[in-house]
């Protein structure tokens, strides 16, 4: 069962259960997004400010362990970093998962790389990140 | 089949060979395909069927001279009367094939509803039907003011048959509701609902898409006006189901796709329509489809479906015992005799979708979702849940695997508690 | 294939070896098939495809997260990937799975039509339509008062573009005509009926029964809105067809049938739809039909539509010139480029039901009847009529078969005079 | 080629070009009986009256030679004869069709008889004769 191991690895049951920056984000210069994945029913509402200190970020959602802690981890990952930075990561993610060389250092991330083996799922891991691309796009930022 | 244990896995045994699926690998283990209220799979009888009339007999049907025409449409006409006398239907011209049980119910919502049901006019239906059976009465609320009237569960989760009974009243013009429920395996009482809606004037459309795979249907007997199914829950092809409805029903209904077959002559400007079946099956129907649910329902006939549905319930009655004592595990559906084989279960801790793929991991398919009825999941309490599902090739050795892979499921990720309501302890009589 | 006539014979017989039933007997001959154009044959390769899907990949697609659900739904995508291919499409997406032209023409009626056309606006059609290209217009006209415009032929028996200019107005919402006409084989000149719709503001749907199947299509070329197909008709199976339609005219469009698939949110009350092309595919789709169908045009696309489409020609044209001398025949259809692998015609003194069978007795399979045109019929001044239709598997020494056959028959049973009204000789050029 | 001579025999397109009893009856105690046949399109209206002389009859028709020399035979076969007959006739010929002795002396309609090796055209010989079963049925006779 290394597949299993590999996929429901404790870092990621733990994001799951106890996911970071879980809660919506309010006042001047927040930008809500909606992703849904129509197929499985997971659905995810994100909350961006870009501020001096980088980027703030909350979201709340219902959905699998994998889509839900592809959004926890996605939150602890660009939390404080520039945008830029953040559209980088969410590049370099989905060529993770699709397994492709990420080209960018993914730190804990890096853990849900065992998902590009199960393409049933590979749309939960992604569902935050291509919402964050709408996101930032909605705040002028060049996603690729 | 025979009724010791022994011999029942060998028959089974013995009929899997015609499934050839059922021999492949999944993961690197042996498939376990619990899967089958979703899609069945389809032995070799029927796709050798298929094959059979495309290489020997094919050509449109209807309306032709030549020799392979006749021989299509015969090929065709057969089917439609194998099918008919499968579910017990007096006459085979009072069955319409259509594509699915999806499209036979929007057939008597947009055919019979529109020509019936006017503002205030009311259909009753119970909070467990799958969306095919509740979206086209949406279309009809929404166009002409119909009233959609929901009836709950018992605790048990049955249909509340008293709740049933004040539901119908002076302005209720039809009930509709499932035959065996595709979550919860519930089987309605259909003969008893068809009374309570006929004492009422009303019509009663049964969803048959569960019910005809699994269960032994008499129309006649079961007093329905319409039965809708589909052919790939049962052994047969995709792209193939069929709307059975009382000939005077559907003899007064009008047409709902227009085109060839269905007409009877055409000028520019107008048209007048065919008689019953044809009216109803606008266009090139699916022949070669027709041709592999007749093989579909003379295999499903040769096995007897009163064994088909002693198998389901003994494999439920099984898998209930063997799954009864996991803690964090909720099951679904009432506990009985009316309960087809179907589980629908809930891991606290670990979203559906994640229980399949752990399983899926293991060879063992099952289903998680909202299973198309989202109104259900929210009187159970549970978005999205898991769904083992059996059926005539189903072995006791898979109901094994699948209640050792889920136990095993649980210890390493369920946690305390429960999420969803289950039937309560006192109800599992 | 290359050029030479020897050659030709023997490309297309080799190909032949791929349909098995081109081998069978008829009434102690070998079947000629002349009846394409109501229902092709289908190669190997297409009942291959559906029993590979069958033996080793079927699930119910979508919303499965096991691994079968998974393979199934690949197979259901990847198929509608190459067909949207095989007919130009610039994105799946805006390509819904039916199950045939008729079904596709109807969702556009049922559902574009609703939401778009009101009392008084008008459907430009030609007066040669196939009944699915007139029924779903009568529905409308008498649900809401459409209007619906005929546009005649020339003497020639094509479409009158002159005709249609005139036919188009302020009040025209929508043209729809035929790509190729499966009785005259006329094929229109869409690209210059999409100008003429798109400059009144109005849009162009294509019956592409016939084109499909027998034309290089390319919807982005021929600048159509909406484009209708059938998979029996191109090699594939019963029970798929296809609607193409502009992904912005698709997205603006209200849901067509109702049930799971097409939903986003269902409660009892009330429900959401999902994006294109879900929305309009309620309930389990044709999955395995899919499957072949994109066995089928993997397989004309090998072969090549424009070798396809030159073929038919250069057939017809041989049977017009072998036909050509026959007194008391009469032959429909216009002459030139714009003519595809159909000949229509008329035995004066016998009723085409009798040429049918006549030629039926030696092995040739024709259709007889009115072709589901019944008002092209009255145009043409005679109710029925006789039709060979050719394809890529037809050899020119079946073109000869059929012509001796019919020559001896007309001398049999043929009386001196002409009945129906076919082209006249000035027109022949 | 012995089935084609069989069914389209001299008889049979002589009573196709020149049918007999051809026309609408008109006036008191007509029967007028519709036939059609879907599947091809083939149509038919049967005039019938009762009358001391036995049956008259007259019909009108669109359809294939068997359909309508089936018609002019059959018009031929019962002019003058009683209902009773008539009705036998019917029986006799439509078990001929079916290929079974027809067990009456049909006569002339005998030259029909081929027509039961042809399953797709047994529907264009038959359609008259249920015609008139229904016309007789309402004017009352047992057919059967
Ligand atoms: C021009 C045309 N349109 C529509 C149709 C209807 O096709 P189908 O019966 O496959 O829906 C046909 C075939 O019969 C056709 O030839
Ligand atoms: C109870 C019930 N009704 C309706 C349906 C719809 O069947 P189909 O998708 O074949 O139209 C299903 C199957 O998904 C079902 O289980």
């Amino acid at each position: 069962m290394g597949l299993l191991d590999d996929i429901y690895q404790d870092l990621i049951l733990e994001h799951y259960r106890s996911p970071r920056q879980h809660g919506a984000l309010q006042g001047e210069g927040v930008v809500s997004q909606e992703g849904v994945n129509p197929s499985c029913g997971d659905e995810l509402t994100l909350y961006l400010r870009c501020g001096a200190g980088g980027l703030d970020v909350g979201f709340v959602g219902e959905g699998c362990a994998i889509s839900q802690a592809s959004a926890s981890l996605m939150a602890s990952a660009i939390k404080g970093k520039d945008a830029g930075h953040a559209a980088a990561l969410s590049a370099g993610f989905q060529r993770l998962i699709r397994g492709e060389e990420p080209g960018v250092d993914l730190g804990d991330l890096q853990a849900l790389a065992g998902i590009a083996k199960l393409p049933a799922r590979v749309k939960c891991a992604v569902l935050p990140w291509k919402t964050l691309d709408e996101a930032l796009a909605r705040l002028g930022v060049d996603v690729r | 089949m025979l009724d010791s244990k022994q011999m029942d896995d060998r028959d089974v045994l013995a009929l899997r060979r015609d499934f050839p699926i059922l021999g492949r690998e999944v993961n690197g283990h042996p498939l376990t395909y619990l899967d089958s209220a979703a899609s069945s799979q389809r032995p070799r009888q029927v796709v050798a069927a298929m094959q059979e009339y495309y290489e020997r007999h094919h050509a449109n049907v209807h309306r032709g001279a030549h020799t392979l025409a006749t021989e299509a449409t015969d090929a065709f006409e057969r089917a439609r009367e194998r099918v008919a006398r499968f579910i017990g239907a007096p006459e085979s011209r009072s069955l319409v094939f259509t594509r699915n049980t999806t499209e036979a119910i929007n057939l008597v919502a947009a055919s019979w509803g529109r020509a019936n049901l006017g503002p205030g006019d009311e259909v009753v239906l119970s909070v467990a039907e799958h969306h095919a059976n509740l979206v086209p009465w949406h279309f009809l609320k929404r166009e002409r003011g119909v009233v959609i009237r929901p009836v709950p569960l018992t605790a048990g989760q049955r249909l509340d048959l008293d709740a049933l009974r004040s539901a119908i009243g002076p302005r209720t013009k039809l009930v509709t509701t499932f035959h065996m429920s595709n979550v919860l395996g519930a089987i309605n009482p259909v003969a008893e609902v068809a009374r309570l809606a006929h004492a009422a004037g009303a019509l009663l459309l049964v969803d048959g898409a569960q019910g005809a795979p699994h269960l032994e249907v008499d129309v006649r007997a079961l007093g329905c006006d319409f039965y809708a199914f589909s052919g790939h829950k049962m052994l047969g092809p995709t792209g193939i189901g069929g709307l059975w409805a009382r000939a005077e029903v559907l003899e007064a209904m009008p047409p709902f796709l227009g085109g060839g077959e269905m007409i009877r002559r055409v000028t520019l400007q107008d048209s007048t329509y065919a008689d019953i079946p044809a009216r109803f099956e606008a266009g090139t129907p699916s022949v070669a489809e027709a041709v592999g649910l007749a093989a579909a329902v003379d295999y499903l006939g040769a096995v007897g479906m009163a064994e088909v549905a002693r198998h389901d319930h003994e494999l439920t009655g099984y898998a209930l015992d063997l799954l009864s004592d996991v803690p964090g595990l909720t099951l679904f559906g009432p506990r009985g005799d009316d309960r087809g084989g179907i589980i629908t279960f809930d891991v606290a801790g670990l979203h559906a979708h994640d229980v399949a793929t752990v399983l899926d991991l293991e060879g063992i398919a099952v289903r998680a979702g909202h299973h198309c009825a989202q109104p259900l999941g929210a009187v159970l309490g549970v978005a999205a849940t898991a769904r083992a599902s059996f059926y005539l090739y189903t072995m006791r050795a898979e109901v094994e695997r699948f209640a050792l892979a889920l136990r095993r499921l649980v210890e390493r990720f369920g946690v305390q508690g429960s999420r969803g309501r289950g039937v309560p302890p006192h109800e599992q009589g």
